[in-house]
């Protein structure tokens, strides 16, 4: 128990540590870095609070693909650092900030210290329920069953921002490829490794997406090890993003959130409800919605990382 | 069946308005538009409500005695002015607009005779400020532009005191009633009452163009072209009066209340009359003119109040309706003298004297007339010496007015005024000396004799003896006299506005410029979610 | 204190599929457009958006009819462990102003981002048609959520489909506002997050009717409240959290302009009355309310005279905006004085609901009416709009019917707004708000009439027109403040349609 | 002092820390990963509130832990476009500041 609570503590302010020097430091790579480094650190803290979903969902997208999608952006914005900084708000008012900021976190300590005992939970109402679903994995069965609706939203989210992300398109490059084209040495490290881990990443993605109806695992998480391994490939070279214009990549995008709706629908006349699954078919049904879904978040992911088109549409 | 046409015409050419062609051809029927209005006032019964909305929301029509002496001469007014608008404005620029504008104001003017509810009363007040700033901005110059924009906020302020005044009013009533009949006694018994005093007669007050919140008449009146002025002076204003008499609880209302307001009122008469003399304009005279009557009139109201006496409605609808009459004939003099030569002048400028001397109560006119009957609730009081001085000093200002006018004639001094212009004028000429005996003897049931009884001939007589006087010694040393701006304190007001407006605008700016920083938005959001949680942690 | 738990079915209710339809149909929009893509987007919209109207109606219509809030459980679910949908008055009556001004938004955004057949995608028509169906999505899971995460979840979602419409053009000063924009939402967006965290802490449901029958004021219900009104109010521009509002809503193609300022700003508005008088009418302070109140009354005085100051028309309009948006948060002290006075809430918030129904058409009217005139001028400097009278003369009629609408003269919504928070201020003795409320109505009219005025002045000989405008357009600008305008009457309707809003009004949880 | 306190205090702690940083970097990539912060701390929290509401054999109530999830990927959508935008405007001016007083961009057609 005291052990127990050593580590936790050790982690905890290994993670406070870090966020404090991550917000604190000038440069703003060393920022990012620190980011990716304190992602990493927060999975295993949500290790330690036996949310294993979380936790990979944290290492994947937060820690992950953000930490990705932040180191792109601080190269590209190197050259801004400078004048960036200039303006940087006087003493007094940092001063200001940090009583303010310090206020908050303290209320708010305060505050969930106090939260009432014993906890409310609807951990009771989902284990009664979740038979009907045929599911083990309890966070599955809240996704995709008792409140689906949040995550069909979170599709459209997704898509919501794929679509805001290709507003900001430049005229010219309408219908064009995202992102840089990056051209590695065919022999190189990235390129090796561009074509190692695929194939592995993969399997092991469809493996986190199957174990996720019964265990720790799911669409997101598998769909995100899809985009990274997809982003791999692009960034070594290997393979190039298709122009946004084509038909398939924007069949891909909303394919997920279709079936989803499809099986939504089906429920009305079969099940009584819209987002109701018949009785006895709810974990295929699940599976086959997960199965398609993945697909879209893996390429929604990647595209987002990639940003919008720079480029025309000839590869 | 009339009522519903006394509004229903005027609106609905309006909105026919909309459609250009059908606009371009109404300029000959604006005459028209207030027949029915006309009609209503003779025929329509008395105290018959006619219900157009729901319980919600009862838009109603009802038409009394007080309303309906309005209602016929405003109507009359309004015919006269559009067909003396059809000439005047011939070959004039933006038309269109001025036929909008002008049946806005026709439509708000004679709406608020014949409203029943509050809501409606409201509905048509507003139009008629929205149309008359249309009017006072019709020729386009800077001098339009300033008097429009000092109207329309003046319009407006005053519309927002008699809101809140008519909400406070309709809470009052027993079942929320928006109905107006029920105004006066529940105002009596409300726990706000002195608020909706306050509200009500300050509202009314700037519409009436009460001292101090008068200045915007004479800008208003001195920009409007000449039938529009002849209209917002003779017909407009009255809004006010109505509203008065239609509100305020003259069986109940407390004596300091009304004697106020008719302090008020008869200070605002003599103050008017001091400004006019100083003015050079025609048409601002005679705006001065209708502020000192404006006065007499709130201080006729303010001393039945007083008295608790009901029977001052329909003296001040009598004393209004002749100086709707008799200002809208004035008004109209100045255009038909502006287009009229110096050697033909003679035969147009006697009506328009008798007239103008009229108002300060020459004998045997209808200003002798309303200012007999009126002398039952002045008394013999400070109150029925006030009233006198604003006699004597009513005529000296109509004489000014006379001088001014005949310095206003033509360049030409062959030209003259079409019978577009003259006819009109003639009519209401006319109208003005005659209907004030027939509501004298009709209505307000006096008999000839009354009227003739030497004692009442002389009462009329000697300040007008006195005015004249006056008058002769003003043309006289007359030139010592300063001139003071049009609008007379509106000058400083406007000034300090101005000044105020200026710093008030650099210090939002500044705010505005402090928040659109980052950082401090930022912080002010944390500080509210501190405050927020601070104040409901607070109480409990 | 609260009632609502009861008044809300708990179970599916006749009709309650309607509000399915309603999520879904702009969803399934949305990705029809991305599938099909940019020359059938304009296709999309134009049959998406009138059967929206047509569900908005039926689902106003059953709403009469029940005189109760229509709910649907989604897969049978119930709360806390589902998620319901739910509708009251408040609800439909913001989903018939969403289409509404939508459609017009549509009908004259096809002047400004035409798409001709078998031409190849282009972007900012493409996007457009997109993001417009985007937005209606959003806004109508706002109203539509009966859950504060599936409310978070809308809420961003709104808030991506509104960014990209503040840079549709892609000049650079509206990507630097859109970016603004973008922080500042997410900055309320969390803070909202926070305070849901809080209460499912507490409570262990997040479902708004279950959630109205539990609060009570312990310390994390109190932070979440404050959290998560702060939030919204962030997301709502109100003073002093307005700096992302004036460049974004000033910088973006008119007609995303109108849907911003109208509707955008209404989503995150419309949760804060369902925090503040559906979940928590039981534990908000008097003294909170007039806080919040006291916000919005520095709105209105700060805007307003900001707005005087402005060169150019558009950035007053949003100004106006920032002012208005103050008026919409006048009810909240309102409905709680009446309700401490053991009255019936109802005229603070339907004149609330009023406010910002009429507030949204007039202000899209304003705003696509600068779109026109700036078109035909190529410039919206207010020094030099002389001549816009004779040139566009229905736009600039639509303008001033919009602005007395703001202003608050009969018989506009705007006025019967203002009647009822009138009375609710009066009532419950409340005369500041009284004070607050008619100078705001003065400085708006100030800034109305100088716009007019100036637009009024005739010029000498024939300007030419930059672009020619088609009719159809400015009588749809006009079309829309004419709603605005004669908004007032629809107390006139026969009662029982009158009461549409009135028993489901009352009904949103004060007792 | 159980080691839930001390997940709790954390992630308030973060919460407080990400505010400071939004509040004073100037830089709007600063500004996104302490936004990032913020929200970390906020699932954490979360997470908290889940554990706390472990029950018959499961881990935690998976509610929360289901929300958390939704969370994660909304904040990252979020993040993304955030970074596109940004990325976007350096692109188009060459600078990559918010502008500390320019509220008043030229209005548009």
């Amino acid at each position: 128990m005291i052990g127990g609570i050593l580590v936790d503590g050790g982690l905890l302010a290994m993670v406070v540590v870090v966020a404090v020097w991550t917000i604190l430091v000038r440069d703003s790579f060393a920022a990012v870095i620190g980011y990716a480094c304190y992602g990493l650190l927060l999975a295993f803290a949500w290790v330690r609070l036996a949310a294993i979903d979380a936790a990979l969902t944290e290492a994947a997208i937060g820690g992950g693909l953000t930490s990705v999608l932040l180191i792109r952006a601080v190269v590209r914005l190197r050259v801004t650092e400078v004048s960036a900084q200039a303006e940087t708000p006087g003493r007094l008012q940092r001063i200001l900030a940090a009583v303010l900021s310090v206020a908050v976190a303290v209320a708010l300590g305060v505050v969930v210290l106090g939260l009432p005992e014993p906890a409310p939970s609807l951990a009771p109402r989902v284990a009664e329920h979740i038979a009907s679903t045929g599911l083990g994995n309890a966070v599955t069965a809240v996704l995709l069953a008792f409140r689906a609706i949040d995550t069909l939203l979170e599709a459209v989210v997704l898509v919501y921002a794929l679509i805001a992300v290709w507003a900001l398109t430049p005229d010219r490059f309408w219908g064009g490829r995202p992102g840089p084209k990056y051209a590695v040495d065919p022999n190189g490290m990235l390129a090796y490794l561009a074509r190692l881990l695929p194939p592995l990443g993969i399997v092991v993605g469809i493996y986190v997406f199957w174990v996720g109806a019964d265990l720790p695992g799911g669409k997101f998480q598998a769909g995100t090890l899809l985009a990274a391994m997809w982003l791999l490939t692009i960034m070594a070279g290997v393979t190039d993003v298709p122009p946004i214009s084509r038909r398939l990549l924007r069949g891909a995008l909303v394919a997920g959130t279709v079936v989803f709706l499809a099986i939504g629908f089906a429920g009305v006349p079969l099940a009584g409800a819209f987002l109701a699954y018949p009785e006895g078919f709810a974990k295929p049904l699940i599976l086959f919605i997960e199965a398609a879904s993945m697909v879209s978040i893996a390429v929604t992911l990647g595209l987002l990382v990639v940003g919008p088109p720079e480029r025309g549409d000839a590869p | 069946m009339l009522l519903c046409a006394t509004l229903g015409l005027p609106l609905g050419m309006l909105l026919a308005c909309l459609w250009r062609p059908l606009r371009e051809r109404m300029m000959p029927w604006l005459a028209l538009a207030p027949l029915p209005g006309l009609l209503t006032a003779f025929f329509a019964t008395h105290g018959e409500l006619l219900m157009l909305g729901n319980e919600r929301l009862p838009l109603a029509l009802e038409i009394d005695r007080a309303g309906s002496v309005l209602l016929g001469v405003a109507s009359l007014l309004w015919m006269a002015g559009g067909w003396y608008a059809l000439t005047y404005l011939v070959g004039k620029a933006g038309r269109g607009n001025f036929i909008v504008c002008w049946l806005m104001t026709l439509s708000g003017c004679l709406g608020v005779f014949v409203a029943a509810d509050m809501a409606g009363f409201y509905a048509m007040l507003a139009l008629l400020s929205v149309g008359t700033t249309g009017l006072v901005l019709y020729e386009g110059s800077s001098r339009s532009y300033r008097a429009g924009a000092i109207y329309i906020g003046m319009a407006l302020l005053a519309e927002s005191l008699v809101l809140v005044g008519m909400v406070l009013t309709v809470l009052s009533t027993p079942e929320h009633s928006l109905l107006i009949s029920s105004a006066p006694a529940a105002i009596a018994a409300s726990p706000w009452r002195d608020a909706i005093f306050v509200l009500l007669i300050a509202g009314f007050g700037i519409k009436a163009g009460l001292v101090p919140l008068h200045f915007w008449i004479p800008l208003a009146h001195g920009a409007a072209p000449v039938p529009a002025s002849a209209l917002l002076s003779g017909a407009v204003v009255k809004a006010s009066v109505i509203g008065l008499i239609r509100f305020m609880p003259f069986e109940t209302a407390p004596w300091a209340v009304g004697a106020t307001v008719a302090m008020l009122g008869l200070l605002g008469a003599l103050y008017a009359v001091l400004i006019g003399i100083t003015q050079s304009h025609p048409k601002t005279v005679l705006a001065y003119s209708s502020v000192s009557q404006m006065g007499v009139i709130v201080a006729i109201l303010g001393m039945g109040m007083a008295a608790n006496d009901g029977s001052a409605r329909l003296i001040a609808a009598f004393y209004a309706a002749n100086h709707v009459l008799a200002k809208g004939a004035l008004f109209m003099a100045v255009g038909v003298v502006a287009a009229t030569g110096a050697r033909r002048l003679r035969p147009i400028w006697l009506p328009v004297a008798v007239i103008a001397v009229g108002l300060g109560g020459l004998p045997l006119t209808g200003g002798a007339l309303t200012k007999d009957v009126a002398k039952t609730l002045m008394g013999d009081g400070p109150a029925g010496v006030l009233a006198t001085l604003s006699a004597i000093g009513t005529t000296v200002l109509m004489l000014h007015f006379l001088v001014r006018l005949k310095a206003g004639a033509a360049p030409d001094d062959d030209a003259r005024a079409t019978s577009g212009l003259l006819m009109p004028w003639l009519g209401i000429s006319v109208a003005s000396i005659v209907i004030p005996w027939a509501l004298y003897l009709g209505a307000g049931g006096y008999s000839l004799p009354d009227a003739l009884a030497p004692k009442v001939l002389w009462s009329a007589l000697w300040p007008i003896a006195i005015g004249v006087l006056l008058a002769a010694a003003q043309i006289r040393w007359g030139r010592h006299l300063p001139t003071l701006p049009e609008g007379d304190v509106v000058v400083v007001l406007e000034a300090s506005a101005r000044g105020g407006a200026a710093r008030v605008g650099a210090i939002g700016g500044c705010l505005d410029a402090l928040l659109g920083r980052w950082p401090v938005a930022a912080m002010s959001l944390l500080c509210l979610v501190l405050t927020f949680g601070v104040m409901i942690v607070g109480k409990h | 204190m609260s009632v609502a738990g009861a008044i809300f079915p708990a179970a599916t209710t006749a009709g309650g599929f309607l509000l399915v339809l309603m999520l879904v149909l702009p969803v399934l929009a949305v990705l029809a457009t991305l599938v099909l893509g940019g020359r059938h987007a304009r296709t999309v919209a134009m049959l998406a958006l009138p059967s929206g109207l047509v569900l908005a109606v039926m689902l106003g219509s059953e709403l009469v009819q029940s005189g109760q809030a229509l709910v649907y459980v989604l897969g049978g679910w119930a709360p806390p462990l589902g998620i319901a949908l739910r509708a009251d008055g408040l609800s439909a009556a913001m989903l018939v102003t969403t289409i509404v001004i939508l459609l017009a938004v549509a009908v004259y955004g096809d002047g400004d981002f035409p798409m001709s057949a078998g031409a190849r995608e282009t972007r900012a028509p493409f996007m457009f048609w997109t993001l417009l169906l985007a937005v209606w999505g959003a806004l109508n899971a706002v109203f539509l959520a009966g859950d504060l995460f599936t409310l978070y979840v809308a809420l961003e979602l709104l808030t991506f489909a509104g960014v990209p419409l503040v840079c549709l053009d892609g000049r650079p000063e509206t990507l630097r506002a859109a970016l603004r924009y973008l922080l500042f939402a997410l900055f309320g967006s969390v803070l909202y997050m926070l305070g849901a965290v809080l209460l499912y802490g507490t409570y262990g449901t997040l479902d708004i009717a279950l959630l109205a029958g539990l609060v009570r004021p312990v310390p994390a219900v109190v932070a979440a409240a404050a959290l998560m009104t702060v939030g919204l109010l962030a997301k709502t521009a109100l003073f002093p959290l307005h700096l992302w509002l004036p460049p974004a809503h000033a910088g973006a193609p008119a007609a995303a302009s109108a849907v911003l300022s109208a509707l955008v700003v209404k989503g995150s508005f419309f949760l804060v009355i369902r925090l503040w008088l559906d979940v928590m009418p039981g534990i908000i302070t008097p003294l909170a309310g007039q806080l919040l109140a006291g916000l919005g009354g520095a709105a209105i005085i700060v805007g307003n005279v900001v707005a005087l100051r402005q060169t150019r028309l558009k950035l007053l309009i949003a100004y106006s905006t920032v002012a208005q948006i103050g008026y919409l948060f006048l009810m909240f002290p309102l409905a709680a004085g009446l309700v401490a006075m053991n009255l019936p809430a109802d005229p603070a918030v339907t004149g609330g609901l009023l406010q910002a129904i009429s507030h949204a058409t007039a202000k899209a009217a304003m705003f696509m009416g600068a779109g026109l005139i700036y078109a035909t001028l190529g410039h919206d400097r207010i020094a030099d709009l002389q001549g816009v009278g004779r040139q566009l003369p229905m736009t600039l009629l639509a303008f001033a019917l919009g602005g007395i609408s703001l202003v608050g003269l009969p018989p506009s919504g705007g006025f019967f707004a203002k009647w009822l928070l009138l009375t609710a201020a009066l009532l419950t003795g409340q005369w500041w708000w009284v004070a607050m409320m008619v100078v705001g109505g003065l400085l708006t009219s100030c800034y109305v009439f100088v716009v007019v005025m100036r637009a009024l002045v005739a010029v000498d000989g024939e300007k030419r027109p930059k672009m020619e405008i088609p009719r159809y357009r400015e009588a749809v600008v006009l079309g829309l403040a004419s709603v605005s305008f004669l908004l007032g009457l629809a107390a006139l309707l026969p009662t029982d349609v009158v009461l549409i809003g009135r028993p489901v009004i009352s009904a949103v949880g004060l007792p | 002092m159980n080691a839930l306190t001390l997940f709790g205090l954390c992630g308030s702690a973060l919460v407080g820390v990400g505010l400071y940083g939004l509040i004073v970097n100037p830089q709007p990539l600063r500004k996104i990963l302490a936004f990032n912060m913020i929200g970390s701390g906020v699932f954490l929290l979360f997470g908290v509130v889940a554990r706390r509401g472990a029950a018959l054999g499961m881990g935690g109530d998976p509610v929360p832990q289901a929300l958390v999830i939704t969370g994660i990927v909304v904040a990252f959508s979020a993040t993304a476009l955030a970074v596109a935008l940004l990325l976007r405007l350096h692109e188009a001016t060459g600078s990559a500041t918010l502008g500390a007083t320019d509220g008043d961009g030229a209005p548009g057609v």
